[in-house]
């Protein structure tokens, strides 16, 4: 499989058809992989793709807009992350090329692959099934069931432990402001003083900012290094979408939040 | 106090515009008792707090021979400067200090000084021409050159005449585009100090403002022969604990703060240019 | 024949006997066993004047450093907690002082005293982390109260690790090992089902002093801590060379080298805030209504942009690369040129829990 | 005695907030938990601002603006009733009571109206607070 994958990469480069390549190479063990830029043809050989590449490369693509790149995608999520932010004008098509590995190493099939290309599913059960294919479970259903004490104690015993280190925001594809609300002075939104509130603020300020624009893709997730369930969020805000708004992100919708109907949601405040 | 980080309480005793966005602070001591002890020398700079928006960096505007007060010159940039701007006569405010290194007086002992300030940079090279004026007789010739983006925007008018005043000193003021009214020069401060071709010998040049101008001054200096360690420059850097702890104001292993921020070009050359 | 005898199994009336084995051999034994029976009686009894911290089971996979009730909230089956322990003497957020606006004018107030507290099971290396701390807060001639307020009145005791982790690479360090002791008050090393107990200085003398849990420590004993040693040794990855690494450091700063490496960086603040050794601060405000409020140090990192970021929008730090090249080089090249010693103690959760997968010690070894 | 509640209002410049007038000027006697905010537009409302409130301490956050079709900006209300829906069900997944953050319409002649959801909000946060 990597064979493959380094023989394209090879000739992308040889070609000069891109100027980099971004892929996984070996982490720090087997069990581990990390982003890597390749841009000799030498060095080509580093490029690897197995189960263990977790990476969302695409965060990579806006900070490189200039540059012709070559992009591994190892799952579904990172290929609908590029769309989103070609759709979102962060990056050009014609700048990128995308090396779609999610064909040979995810069970999963294809055709949402095929389909984002095309850019538009339209059809009901399309947006169904690339939602079922990209994993969501039932949990968010369980957690619902919770009482609101229950849940906020939950949420508080999780927040309390974050650092606020920003790994979170800094791996996520669609959180490319350059100006993050967190670190205006004016006004300020977030003291650099640590608490469990402001913590809870930022992510449930970043989970509305990344409503229907995140793939959960998992990367915030995986950052975390005090284990913050943040895929519980990504999931409910991808849950609602859906049950609201009929709406999955990547499929070339228009976003729920830059459009209306009159006859919508009539309960919802009286 | 025990902390090292728990500032002195000042109160704004006057307030003098300078400009449209420069405004000089006059603090007093409420404690006399802390005032006695606190000693500073022409280039260090102190800490002030405004209590609720927070902590900013300031070069003293006034040398030591004249301690009054403390006076500081503020441009209105940010956050705090412009909380500092809204201050009024009578209001508290926290200072700690007296922090880093000062200019080398000692050495300069005997020698012609050449003051190059650029836009707010006058601020930080007050007190050392101040200095120099009061211990005039350790010096020889003192040349001012003294440059502003427009006749608006030059700082301490009515000290420069006084400047002006006194013997044997030389005072050039040039703004990047002038009007009607404006008598001195018009350019920009690397061209108008060439055309005044100072002579390099037994000379030290004390230069501060802002980055593209220090570079091209450099240029010029070395242009009229002076050489790396007869100047003398002051950096600007963010600092946060003036103590060599909070790690952002390095340059290599120098942090500005303890080991600047007066430098010689001397020694500034051989670091990277990370200021 | 008299140092045989003392070193019988004994179960009672141990503070004597200790007396007498010290005066008796004219020197001071600072060697003692503890079982783990004992253990969890004494971190019981220590929990009656003391805040004890220890590593705990917060949630799957994550291990924290934490208020422990009992002796039984321990996890001691946790090598290595996800942050490091420097949070528990130098928090994120440090209260420097409060004020108040009242009629006499401001007031400042600032804390009181802070409580005798214990970090127990702390690894050698989060140890280290403080005497490195230790170094950089008495510096240039001023000593940070609000830092050595807490350092003073708390007693690390440490457990010697029993196996390495992959990103683990303390070894690299000169005089290191898996029961190197700078830093701690007590040094633990497990043999089973009892430690080894090193005294290291008086604040750990004075735990051992009550000595009603411990026994000396015999000629075994200490065979078995030689034995412990080499085997952890062995499981070490290869050191790194970092005298070489250092000298190539030094006339790095300029190189392409940088332009490559610093790529992958996302620019979080991760490695620095779960690093035992970073130390950036950034002072900070934070108000309370109309005329009150406190001002806080909170730990701040060299990865993020705002850092070095002036008022008027210069930058001298601006982009990735340099950095990322400042968090490398200040570790490897600047501390070393001020304090002659690495601001890094490999303990690895900078590799470990990277993002993307950022491998110092690659980093560092590539470094031309 | 018992700290009272606090309510935060966040009413629309041109309806909730003129008719939060009209019930003054009318004399309608409405409970005095309520702290109001004047904003431009519902479709301005930054969720940052209700999270906020909710941080400092309020009990409960009340959003009014105009009703549907009413809006000043013509079509403001609609992106919040959108956005509304979402933060709502976020904020309750985070673990606030549905309780305690409503929204709700009020035009410029309802003064009565807007008496009347004050004196709910407050039931209803009351009722969440004695459970608490």
């Amino acid at each position: 499989m990597s064979k493959t994958l380094q023989e394209t990469a090879r000739n992308l480069l040889a070609e000069n058809k891109v100027e980099v390549i971004i892929g996984y190479a070996q982490g720090y063990d087997a069990f581990h992989t990390r982003p890597v830029f390749i841009s000799n043809v030498e060095d080509v050989s580093k490029l690897i793709i197995n189960e263990y590449c977790t990476n969302n490369l695409s965060v990579y693509l806006p900070i490189h807009k200039k540059l012709k790149v070559g992009i591994v995608t190892a799952k579904e999520q990172d290929l609908a992350s590029i769309h989103e932010l070609i759709n979102e004008h962060q990056i050009l098509e014609e700048n990128v090329i995308i090396i779609e590995a999610a064909k040979q190493i995810s069970s999963l099939s294809s055709e949402l692959g095929e389909a984002q290309r095309d850019r538009g599913i339209d059809e009901e059960d399309g947006r169904q099934e690339a939602w079922k294919k990209r994993g969501y479970d039932m949990a968010v259903e369980e957690f619902e069931k919770l009482s609101a004490k229950e849940r906020e104690t939950f949420w508080d015993k999780e927040f309390e432990r974050c650092i606020r280190c920003y790994a979170c925001r800094q791996v996520c594809p669609v959180c490319y402001c350059p100006d993050c609300f967190v670190n205006r002075t004016m006004p300020k939104y977030l003291n650099e003083a640590v608490d469990m509130n402001k913590n809870k603020l930022f992510s449930l300020v970043r989970m509305l900012h990344v409503f229907g624009r995140c793939m959960d893709c998992r990367a915030c997730n995986n950052a975390c290094p005090v284990g913050i369930p943040l895929r519980l969020l990504t999931k409910k805000i991808a849950k609602d979408a859906l049950e609201l708004f009929g709406y999955v992100s990547g499929q070339g919708q228009e976003h729920p939040f830059s459009t209306f109907e009159k006859d919508e949601l009539l309960e919802e405040i009286r | 106090m025990s902390n090292i980080y728990s500032p002195n309480m000042a109160r704004v005793v006057e307030i003098i515009n300078e400009t449209s966005d420069v405004k000089s602070f006059r603090f007093e001591f409420i404690d006399q008792e802390v005032y006695k002890n606190f000693a500073w020398k022409a280039g260090q700079f102190l800490i002030l707090s405004v209590f609720g928006v927070g902590e900013a960096t300031f070069t003293f505007a006034n040398p030591q021979t004249r301690r009054q007060f403390v006076e500081c010159s503020i441009r209105k940039v940010g956050l705090v400067t412009e909380a500092i701007h809204e201050l009024e006569v009578g209001d508290t405010v926290g200072i700690r200090g007296p922090y880093g290194n000062w200019f080398p007086f000692e050495e300069f002992k005997a020698k012609n000084l050449l003051f190059v300030a650029g836009g707010i940079g006058i601020a930080a090279l007050r007190s050392p021409i101040e200095y120099s004026l009061d211990t005039r007789g350790d010096y020889d010739k003192i040349t001012i050159l003294y440059g502003a983006r427009s006749p608006m925007d030059i700082c301490y008018k009515d000290k420069i005449v006084r400047w002006q005043d006194s013997s044997n000193v030389d005072v050039t003021l040039t703004v990047d585009r002038g009007n009607d009214e404006w008598k001195h020069r018009v350019g920009l401060v690397p061209i108008i100090l060439k055309e005044m071709n100072p002579a390099a010998e037994n000379t030290v040049a004390i230069i501060c403002g802002p980055p593209t101008m220090i570079k091209f001054t450099l240029k010029a200096l070395s242009e009229l022969g002076f050489t790396d360690d007869n100047i003398v420059t002051t950096l600007e850097m963010k600092m946060k604990c003036g103590l060599g702890k909070c790690g952002r104001c390095n340059i290599e292993n120098l942090y500005i703060c303890k080991d600047g921020p007066v430098f010689y070009y001397s020694k500034l050359k051989n670091l990277p240019e990370e200021y | 024949m008299l140092f045989v005898l003392l070193l019988q199994p004994t179960t009672y009336n141990l503070q004597q006997k200790f007396s007498v084995n010290l005066l008796l051999l004219g020197m001071s034994i600072m060697e003692y066993t503890i079982t783990t029976n004992n253990l969890r009686s004494l971190i019981n009894d220590l929990l009656k004047e003391h805040i004890v911290y220890a590593p705990k089971l917060v949630s799957a996979n994550t291990v924290l450093y934490k208020t422990i009730v009992s002796f039984d909230e321990y996890d001691s089956t946790a090598l290595m907690t996800n942050t490091s322990a420097k949070s528990m003497i130098y928090p994120q957020t440090n209260r420097l002082f409060e004020f108040a606006k009242t009629t006499d004018g401001m007031v400042l107030k600032e804390d009181e005293e802070v409580k005798k507290s214990i970090i127990f099971g702390c690894r050698p290396c989060d140890a280290k982390g403080f005497s490195l701390l230790d170094n950089l807060f008495d510096w240039k001639g001023y000593r940070d109260e609000s830092y050595f307020s807490r350092r003073d009145k708390t007693t690390i005791i440490s457990i010697s690790c029993t196996a390495p982790q992959s990103t683990c690479f303390c070894n690299s360090f000169e005089d290191w090992g898996a029961t190197s002791k700078v830093g701690s008050d007590l040094l633990l090393i497990p043999m089973g089902d009892k430690y080894l107990v090193e005294v290291v200085t008086e604040k750990g003398k004075k735990i051992t002093e009550d000595g009603k849990y411990f026994e000396p420590a015999t000629e075994r004993d200490a065979a078995i801590k030689q034995e412990i040693e080499q085997s952890v040794a062995e499981l070490m990855p290869k050191k790194l060379k970092l005298g070489e690494i250092k000298e190539n450091l030094d006339t790095a700063f300029e190189s392409p080298y940088w332009d490559r490496v610093h790529l992958p960086c996302l620019k979080c603040n991760l490695c620095t805030f779960v690093c035992p050794t970073c130390y950036c601060f950034d002072i900070s405000e934070c108000p309370k209504g109309y005329s009150n409020g406190e001002r806080n140090r909170t730990w701040d990192s060299c990865m993020s942009e705002q850092f070095t970021k002036m008022a008027g929008g210069v930058n001298p730090r601006s982009d990735s690369k340099r950095r990322f090249r400042q968090r490398v080089m200040h570790k490897f090249r600047y501390h070393v040129d001020n304090f002659n010693e690495y601001l890094c103690t490999g303990c690895g959760r900078c590799i470990k829990y990277c993002p993307v997968g950022i491998d110092i010690r690659r980093v560092l070894e590539g470094a031309k | 005695m018992e700290k009272d509640i606090n309510i935060i209002g966040f009413l629309c410049n041109w309806c909730s907030y003129a008719g939060a007038d009209l019930t003054g000027l009318n004399r309608i006697i409405y409970p005095t938990n309520i702290k109001i905010v004047r904003i431009p537009c519902t479709g301005r409302m930054d969720p940052v601002l209700i999270m906020e409130a909710f941080h400092n301490g309020a009990d409960g956050v009340l959003v009014s603006g105009c009703h549907p079709g009413d809006c000043h900006y013509t079509e403001g209300n609609y992106y919040w009733r959108r956005r509304h829906a979402v933060l709502k069900r976020l904020l309750e997944f985070l673990g606030i009571d549905e309780r305690r953050f409503q929204a709700t319409w009020v035009s410029a002649s309802e003064g009565k109206r807007f008496a009347e959801v004050v004196k709910k909000v407050v039931d209803d946060v009351r009722s969440w607070k004695k459970n608490e």
